[in-house]
């Protein structure tokens, strides 16, 4: 890529001090971003997705946590070095963040129009009857019929669908360059799902944002993004275009995951699951993190924690099948 | 006649206890007094020596054979309320009390009144009573002069307006009352001076407040801050430190009332007199005085004290010999088998509570099974008169009726005391105490009534009717600014004045 | 094993340790600061009541006339009051009835509190009328419904044990129903249900064995009230009876002393007030392990 | 809403009966006649039957009962036996002055407990957490009637800085109110605030834990809006559910402490009153202050359904 | 389907809850959670009920195994009239009828060991004495992964899908007929819902169980049923083979629903037919067809004329105008 990435991480590492021990729920974490990209990660529930994008935003709660190590560089601007003040006028309004849970994620005494309204206003010296209209505006463009009484009403007040709009509004407001979305579905039904996701997707042509999706649904990955990020146990094994990731994947974790899916349209006898559990952050594990878990692990595998290999121009892999060292493939075994 | 040194000033009296009506009729207990007192008056009263006096009469004439008494009625004396007080306001005021009267036994030999004209009033009895004029005076629960229009009120629910020297200006209850000089008060002329409730009274400072403040701690406090300027009841454990003090002038009133013990005839071990008399034996008097007033007290022997002309040491004998093995041969002699002795006390008076606990030790002592059982006042007294099962001695204090008059003290021992009609009121019927008592009443004399004195004190010592501890001082204080604030049964605030410097 | 149990997977090979679930509560609350605090706090007062007899020869209710008003020193540890009693020997006697006060109204409240509270909970019939009930009882402020009670009854430490379990046996209820109609809700007991249990066994087996974290935190937090609100019954004259020292009477009894004679009324307020201290650290604690979610209780 | 506090004020009426119920039957198990207090204590047991008539305590229990139900209906609880004042007339004129002290005490409670509650929260874990959490602990910890003794030692007597005992109504003077309410109301307000310091912090703590919380900090906000505005106001809601039970422990520890600073309030009143067996005043006084109270919690939660929006009407 | 049988038939279920309400307390109005659907389960077979959130599966489930009584309807299990059964009579079915929960932390007891926990439904119903109990929970265990030292453990100490498999063994202890799995993966990662999947198949091959699986995945649904059932406001919409209903969708909500599931392949990115609106509230439903608010198909005739569940092709039954006109469906009614 030839323009610099709007949004770039090298060698991220978030510590938590937790039960008397500290781990790193990120480790070594890089990747880039460019503008206007949807780059999705995705991966198993604690593998460090939702720290990640906190890290980027510098939310993540302290104490327990901390980013204690790389860089996050958004256009150009390191963001573990930049001021609380700086990250104040960031958030919000250049990087802005959508989360879960729509119903958690509101504040339940505010109205949705003085949650929207208070993120314009703090970024922008602009009158609250502009700032008014500014939200009446963007609620009607996140699809909310209405939009006028609704700014009125309380997140209680509304289902699920139109809360997660309404979040989606106050990220919005300020017309940010990048969104980071931490799974903004799952907690929806498909059919809901299905009108956010294609909400997102319409907003990030007509606005030109960057968007992180971070979700554990391959099928959302496969249809609305255009990179994918693939973490497991705090770290990123893989990291390749979509077409890519789905056609030849390289890591026996992705392998395993996109045989665990259940198809739509054709019958499979038995799923391909991956057996075994996510180890718990606390686990020592001295080589590869997936290795307990993997078909594929050799004596090697035990040793040390592979690297990030490039498998093809932009698909790395970290998984030491791909130095050569024992090109077993899965339809193989 | 006597005249205020200095007039004005707004006097704030510490008070103990709570103050819960002004109906000078209904209510018996001190603190009503307290206050009362300073609002109404009587046709008869006490001087300094609680000699009976006389007050809103100007004369007396009591027929030869005693059964018609003539009151003339001072003229001129007006109620707070502006009204002229008349024979009328006298009979309705007799009229209310015959019915609710505390005391009102006082009236029970007689027949009628009578208002001939306006300033008199004449008084027929069925009977003679020979003490009646000194029952008239009694301050106890006095037959006070109200306006007749006031004499239907409820009992309690009297309005506070007498004839006194000074009259209400609020009373907010358990909090204070508060009193200011009655500009209308004519002073009795017949004297020079103040004496017991009678004399020449004047109201010299503008207000008077009776603050209640219950905690002993707090009284004290107040008094030494300024914030009180005379107080009651000052624990004797800060007498000492209130004695150096410059700015308060101690004043304790001896012999305010003496502390005992009154027993149980019916419920075994006290229904034994030999029993009785182990523990009058085993009692160390001066180390339950000691402890229960913390030094407050004195240990003379006697229903009356020496300087009164009624004053026996009969059954001396028999007091404050704090000898154990005597005490242990007679429980033996009596078959004491560890039977449970109740002694019934209170916290109210912390005193009587502290003078039990000293008691059931040295009991204990010589090997007497003691439970001390404590309830606040009210409760004790209704176990004494209801539950005869429940207990054994009951703590109390007589203020030896001087204000019924002196012999009047052994009233309580006898019929129809209701510790004698518990069960079977004729039963326990102490003959010798009988026969003593009704010749202390109806003697023909005062020589014969005297000598009946010394034989009741004497049976009550030598039967264990009663358990005399000793004599409790009421230590009052003032600030030293405060002056002729004099110990009385009560605290008297005319003729009390305040300095301004002290 | 069949091929597919290869596929079954999830075996972990080998059998970690058996650990165990009691000993790992101990660890956490053994170092939680606080609790053991509160520990050591009740360690020492418990002990001190338990061995009064033997922390001390004096007898508490003995009075000498001569000892009267000694300041605390080595002979007297606490001094002596009005009576010339030890104070040490009254205080650590004191303990032993506060304690067992605290203890009894904690053991009311666990029965009756469990009872009610489970009924109510589990019976949706019975819930109005019991907690209604519950809703007039606390209604009336805690001192003077107690109060009223032990004046009712007649003062004595086994009355103020009566009046103060019918104070906070409404409010353990409460706290056992809440936890109740959550556990009642819980998928085990649909389970349970499914599998036709009754209600006697649900409520055994699955819902009050759940509800047992809440309800021990509350009792611990009652224990101390029941300890505080027996010292104000005393105080006033309502709990046990004297000579018994109770701290609430040495208090009311060294009042009158407090400025000549301060320490009658001092060190049985700080003992008082280190053993309700020490409680609420062991509530504060078994509630942060325990029970984390639970918000401080009245 | 109104729905809602009109089903609030049904449950209401139920739990008054229990309350009248128990204030009733309370006082028939007393030992101790108060026809002996109002006789005086001379009086024969003539004099004492007497009075007994005159009051109705002769009657059997139920016809007490039912004759007071039916001048409770009238408004009438009678009439105290030693005050001889009618009951709701006694009680009524001492509330001001508890209520006063009590709710002096709320307010200290309210302001020095929620902000100790907060500081402590936003600092979690500090020397100054841990110092204001000490302060609280040792407040939960302190029998309040013993804490009064001292301070009148010590503010009172030693430093002479405010009275001993008394009571100045705030109608006639307000520095004179303060001074006389001030040592009352902090022996009162220490346990409170203390257990409300804590409830506040952990409130905080669970509140600022929360996602509307990280919501805030995303959209760029000021540290001092997400906590002074998003959080505080989720804070208060469940702090203004406890006003209740605060204000009634307050009222509670008024006997005692009343007793002791010699105010005419309530629970002097209420308190002497059952040393002295005045059933009336005991009875009323109860289902008065307990009235009072249920219908103080009643606004309250109407109140709390107002600022929460989440609170849902059709639950009970 | 096959002329046997069937292990269970349910007729016009329903459930109204109560909602209360106004200043008495009183019932304001109900929850019309399930509203007159039947349910047909062959043995052996495995019915796969889908719908978004609030449509009534769960519902629908419990109503199953009597865990929830119907308000309306009749329940055959197994030639047993089991609707009307008391609590000691039910017990005896209990045996055949088992559910598996969704929440893999709330449905275990977080106070009983795993060994208690999966013996407590022998317990309950009086099979075998405590040392054969031991050894069938020792079994149960390892049918289901796990192994036999786990019995002494508590659920806290295992992960999301190792309590679901004690779950699933917990259901198995009485060797039940019908299991009732209401969304037992819906909770799990990827990974770990393809293993719990493919146990529950096993199971069912190996003991010849009959399943109720209910769940919003599509695909698992595909995956495990032989029948789908697609729920809409507490109604049935439409029921079918599953190739069919994947394969040829007649309503239009299972349509949209279908098209609404992001296929997880990069090259078939489609721009779907994404419904509009919000799923209405059960306590107003809207009148006539429920889907009708939201249907792009909408005709007057929906928003007044209810549809009924009609058999189309073999076996595939829709509630639809579209596909069974009001005029004709009388017609069709009479004939099936
Ligand atoms: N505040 C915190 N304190 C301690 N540990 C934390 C905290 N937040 C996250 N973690 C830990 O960091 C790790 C990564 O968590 P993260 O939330 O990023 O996972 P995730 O991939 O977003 O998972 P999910 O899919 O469940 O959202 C986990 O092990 C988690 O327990
Ligand atoms: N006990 C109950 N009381 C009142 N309403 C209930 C109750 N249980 C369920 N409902 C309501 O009934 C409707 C159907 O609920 P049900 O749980 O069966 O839906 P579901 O399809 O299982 O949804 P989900 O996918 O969210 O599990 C919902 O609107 C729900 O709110
Ligand atoms: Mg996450
Ligand atoms: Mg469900």
């Amino acid at each position: 890529m030839s323009a610099p990435p709007l949004l770039s991480v090298r060698n991220l590492v978030t510590t938590f001090q937790a039960g008397g021990g500290a781990f790193n729920a990120v480790k070594d974490v890089s990747f880039d971003l460019a503008e206007g990209e949807v780059l999705g990660i995705v991966g198993e529930s604690g593998s460090g997705k939702s720290v990640t994008a906190l890290s980027i935003l510098q939310l993540i709660p302290n104490p327990p946590g901390e980013v204690t190590g790389g860089e996050i560089l958004f256009r150009g601007e390191d963001l573990v070095k930049a001021s609380r003040r700086r990250m104040r006028q960031v958030r919000g309004a250049e990087i802005a963040m959508i989360f879960q849970e729509p119903m958690t994620s509101l504040n339940p005494v505010f109205s949705i129009g003085d949650q929207i309204i208070e993120t314009i206003r703090y970024h922008e010296r602009i009158s609250r009857r502009a700032a008014r209209d500014r939200a009446i505006e963007l609620l009607d463009r996140v699809g909310i019929a209405a939009p006028a009484q609704r700014l009125g009403e309380y997140p209680h007040e509304l289902s699920g669908g139109m809360r997660q709009r309404a979040m989606i509004a106050i990220a919005l407001s300020c017309n940010p360059r990048l969104l980071l979305a931490d799974e903004p579905t799952t907690a929806l039904d498909v059919t809901i799902q299905a009108q956010i996701l294609e909400l997102l997707s319409d907003l990030r042509e007509e606005f030109g944002m960057a968007i992180v999706l971070i979700t554990h649904d391959l099928g959302v990955v496969a249809q609305y993004v255009d990179r994918v990020i693939v973490m497991y146990s705090g770290r990123v094994i893989e990291q390749a275009p979509v077409g890519e990731l789905f056609e030849t994947p390289k890591h026996p974790y992705t392998e395993g995951l996109l045989g665990s899916i259940a198809s739509l349209d054709h019958d499979t006898d038995r799923l391909a699951a991956i057996p075994g559990t996510v180890p718990s952050p606390f686990d020592v594990i001295p080589g590869c993190r997936f290795a307990p878990r993997c078909g594929f692990a050799r004596e090697a595998c035990d040793i040390a924690d592979p690297p990030l290999i490039s498998a093809a121009p932009e698909h790395e892999a970290a998984c030491i099948r791909l130095n050569g060292y024992d090109p077993i493939r899965s339809d193989a075994a | 006649a006597w005249e205020c040194p200095e007039t004005g000033g707004d006097l704030t009296f510490g008070q103990e206890a709570k103050v819960n009506s002004l109906d000078m009729h209904a209510s018996s207990t001190i603190s009503t007094r307290n206050v009362a007192m300073h609002i109404f008056e009587s046709l008869m009263t006490r001087d300094e020596t609680n000699n009976p006096i006389l007050e809103l009469a100007e004369a007396v004439d009591t027929s030869e054979d005693g059964l018609t008494y003539t009151f003339t009625l001072r003229d001129g004396i007006t109620f707070h309320d502006g009204s002229d007080m008349t024979s009328a306001d006298v009979a309705a005021s007799f009229d209310r009390y015959s019915k609710i009267g505390v005391e009102r036994g006082i009236l029970s030999n007689v027949e009628s009144w009578e208002t001939p004209d306006d300033l008199t009033f004449v008084v027929h009895m069925s009977q003679a009573q020979p003490t009646f004029l000194e029952d008239l005076s009694s301050f106890s629960v006095p037959i006070v002069i109200i306006p007749s229009e006031n004499a239907g009120a409820d009992p309690l629910k009297l309005e506070p307006v007498g004839t006194g020297p000074f009259e209400l200006v609020e009373f907010v209850a358990d909090s204070h009352v508060k009193l200011k000089r009655f500009d209308g008060y004519k002073p009795n002329e017949a004297y020079d001076e103040r004496t017991g409730f009678g004399g020449y009274k004047v109201a010299c400072v503008d207000t008077v407040t009776f603050r209640i403040v219950t905690e002993p701690g707090s009284r004290v406090a107040g008094l030494e801050t300024g914030e009180l300027d005379a107080v009651e009841d000052v624990p004797q454990a800060s007498v000492e430190r209130l004695s150096s003090n410059p700015d308060i002038a101690m004043i304790p009133y001896e012999n305010f009332w003496i502390h005992l013990a009154t027993p149980n005839f019916e419920k075994p071990p006290t229904d034994k007199k030999l029993v009785r008399q182990a523990i009058a034996a085993a009692l160390d008097m001066e180390e339950i005085m000691l402890v229960a007033t913390d030094g407050a007290y004195n240990v003379n022997f006697g229903f009356q004290t020496q300087d009164r002309a009624v004053y026996s040491d009969a059954g001396k004998e028999y007091f404050n010999l704090a000898d154990p093995e005597k005490a242990k041969a007679l429980l033996e002699e009596a078959g004491y088998d560890g039977e449970e002795l109740v002694l019934l006390t209170n916290r109210d008076y912390s005193t009587m509570y502290n003078a039990a606990l000293v008691m059931s030790e040295q009991l204990q002592d010589i090997g007497m099974n003691v439970r001390v059982e404590v309830q606040d006042w009210p409760a004790t007294i209704a176990t004494r008169n209801k539950n005869p099962d429940a207990w054994n001695y009951h703590f109390t204090g007589w203020g030896t009726n001087t204000s019924l008059g002196y012999l009047a003290v052994f009233k309580f021992l006898a019929p129809p005391q209701p510790i004698y009609a518990m069960s079977d009121p004729e039963k326990n019927m102490d003959e010798a105490f009988n026969t003593a008592y009704t010749e202390m009443m109806n003697g023909a004399n005062f020589e014969v009534r005297k000598e009946a004195f010394a034989e009741a004190q004497r049976v009550v010592m030598e039967d264990g009717l009663a358990l005399p501890f000793g004599w409790l001082t009421k230590n009052q204080a003032a600030r030293s600014n405060v002056h002729n604030f004099v110990p009385f049964r009560i605290p008297r605030m005319y003729n009390v004045w305040m300095g301004s410097t002290s | 094993m069949t091929a597919t149990d290869a596929a079954r997977g999830a075996v972990p090979s080998e059998p970690a340790a058996p650990r165990r679930r009691r000993s790992g509560l101990w660890i956490r609350l053994l170092s939680h600061r606080l609790f053991v605090t509160g520990f050591v706090l009740m360690a020492l007062v418990t002990f001190g009541a338990v061995f009064a007899d033997v922390l001390t020869t004096a007898n508490p209710v003995k009075m000498s006339v001569r000892t009267r008003f000694e300041p605390p020193s080595f002979e007297y540890i606490f001094g002596t009051d009005n009576f010339g009693r030890s104070q040490w020997a009254r205080v650590l006697y004191g303990a032993r009835l506060s304690l067992m006060i605290g203890l009894g109204v904690v053991l009311l409240n666990a029965v009756f509190g469990t009872l009610v509270g489970a009924l109510a909970g589990y019976f949706k019939r019975l819930d109005n009328v019991l907690m209604r009930i519950a809703d007039a009882f606390m209604a009336f402020p805690v001192i003077l419904l107690a109060i009223g009670i032990t004046a009712a009854l007649g003062p004595s430490s086994m009355n103020a044990v009566i009046a103060l379990a019918a104070v906070y046996t409404p409010r353990t209820a409460r706290v056992v129903r809440a936890s109740v109609l959550v556990a009642r809700e819980m998928e085990y007991v649909q389970a349970a249900r499914a599998c036709g249990a009754g209600d006697w066994r649900i409520l055994r087996r699955h819902v009050l064995p759940n509800c047992m974290a809440p309800l021990i935190v509350q009792l611990t937090f009652i224990f101390a009230y029941s300890v505080l609100s027996e010292a104000v019954l005393s105080f006033l004259g309502l709990g046990a009876q004297p000579p018994v020292p109770t701290w609430g009477n040495i208090i009311a009894e060294g009042r009158t002393y407090i400025r000549e004679a301060a320490w009658i009324t001092l060190i049985p307020g700080l003992v008082l007030a280190a053993t309700v201290l020490g409680l609420n650290l062991l509530g504060d604690g078994l509630r942060d392990v325990l029970d984390p979610r639970l918000k401080v209780q009245q | 809403m109104i729905a809602y506090i009109i089903r609030r004020l049904l449950y209401v009426i139920p739990v008054l009966l229990i309350i009248s119920l128990i204030s009733f039957s309370l006082m028939q198990l007393v030992p101790g006649d108060p026809a002996i207090v109002v006789a005086g204590t001379s009086a024969s047991n003539e004099e004492i039957e007497r009075v007994r008539e005159q009051l109705g305590l002769n009657q059997p229990f139920h016809v007490q009962l039912l004759t007071w139900y039916a001048n409770l209906f009238r408004g009438d609880l009678g009439t105290s036996f030693l005050l001889g004042r009618d009951v709701v007339e006694v009680t009524l004129e001492r509330l001001p002055v508890s209520l006063s002290i009590a709710i002096y005490a709320l307010v200290l409670t309210l302001i020095f407990g929620i902000m100790l509650g907060i500081i402590a929260a936003l600092r979690q874990n500090s020397w100054v957490d841990q110092a204001v959490m000490t302060v609280a602990l040792i407040g939960v910890s302190l029998p309040n009637f013993w804490l009064g003794l001292i301070l009148i030692v010590i503010f009172a007597v030693e430093l002479g800085w405010l009275p001993t005992a008394g009571y100045v109504p705030f109608t006639e003077d307000i520095v004179g109110w303060l001074r006389s309410t001030t040592l009352p109301a902090v022996s009162l307000a220490m346990l409170q605030m203390g257990l409300l310091a804590r409830i506040t912090r952990s409130t905080m703590l669970e509140v600022l834990r929360q996602d509307y919380i990280r919501t805030a900090r995303a959209k760029g906000l000021p540290e001092h809006v997400v906590v002074g505005k998003h959080a505080l106001k989720n804070v208060m809601i469940p702090v203004i559910t406890v006003i209740g039970i605060i204000f009634s422990v307050l009222l509670s520890g008024s006997v005692v402490i009343e007793t002791i600073f010699s105010i005419p309030g309530v629970g002097s009143l209420l308190g002497s009153a059952i040393l002295r067996r005045d059933y009336p005043v005991i009875q009323g006084g109860l289902l008065l202050v307990a009235t009072m109270l249920l219908l103080l919690n009643l606004v309250i939660d109407v109140l709390y359904a107002y600022f929460d929006s989440r609170v849902r009407y059709d639950r009970d | 389907m096959t002329p046997t049988r069937p292990l269970v038939e349910a007729v016009g279920l329903t459930k109204h809850f109560p909602i209360r309400g106004g200043p008495l307390g009183r019932q304001a109005n109900v929850v019309r959670a399930v509203d007159g659907v039947d349910v047909t389960i062959g043995p052996g077979e495995t019915l796969g009920l889908v719908g978004e959130s609030g449509c009534g599966k769960t519902t629908t489930g419990r109503m199953l195994v009597r865990l929830i009584d119907p308000t309306d309807g009749r329940i055959t299990f197994d030639g047993q009239s089991i609707e009307d059964l008391d609590a000691a009579a039910m017990r005896a079915v209990r045996r055949d009828m088992q559910i598996i929960f969704q929440d893999p932390y709330g449905s275990l007891n977080p106070r009983m060991s795993v060994q208690d926990i999966i013996a407590e439904p022998l317990e309950i119903l009086n099979i075998g004495n405590a040392s054969s109990r031991r050894e069938q929970v020792a079994e149960l265990l390892r049918v289901v992964g796990l192994a036999p030292y786990h019995a002494e453990r508590f659920p806290h100490e295992f992960s999301g899908g190792q309590r679901q498999r004690i779950g699933i063994a917990r259901a198995l202890a009485v060797r039940p007929k019908l299991v009732v799995c209401d969304e037992p993966v819906s909770a799990l990662d990827v990974s770990i819902q393809a293993q719990v999947v493919n146990l529950l198949k096993d199971l069912q091959a190996e003991f010849g169980l009959t399943y109720l699986f209910i769940s919003h995945d599509l695909g698992v649904v595909r995956h495990i049923s032989d029948r789908v059932m697609v729920m809409y406001l507490g109604k049935a919409v439409e029921v079918a083979p599953k190739r069919e209903l994947y394969a040829n969708p007649q309503h239009p909500y299972t349509q949209a629903l279908l098209s609404a599931i992001p296929i997880p392949d990069p090259k078939r990115r489609t721009s779907r037919k994404v419904i509009r609106g919000d799923i209405p509230s059960p306590a107003n439903p809207p009148s006539g067809c429920r889907f009708h608010t939201r249907c792009p198909h909408v005709m007057d005739v929906c928003r007044e004329l209810e549809p009924q569940l009609l058999k189309g092709a073999p076996d595939h039954r829709v509630a639809c105008h579209l596909v069974h006109p009001p005029s004709t469906a009388r017609a069709e009614n009479a004939t099936t």
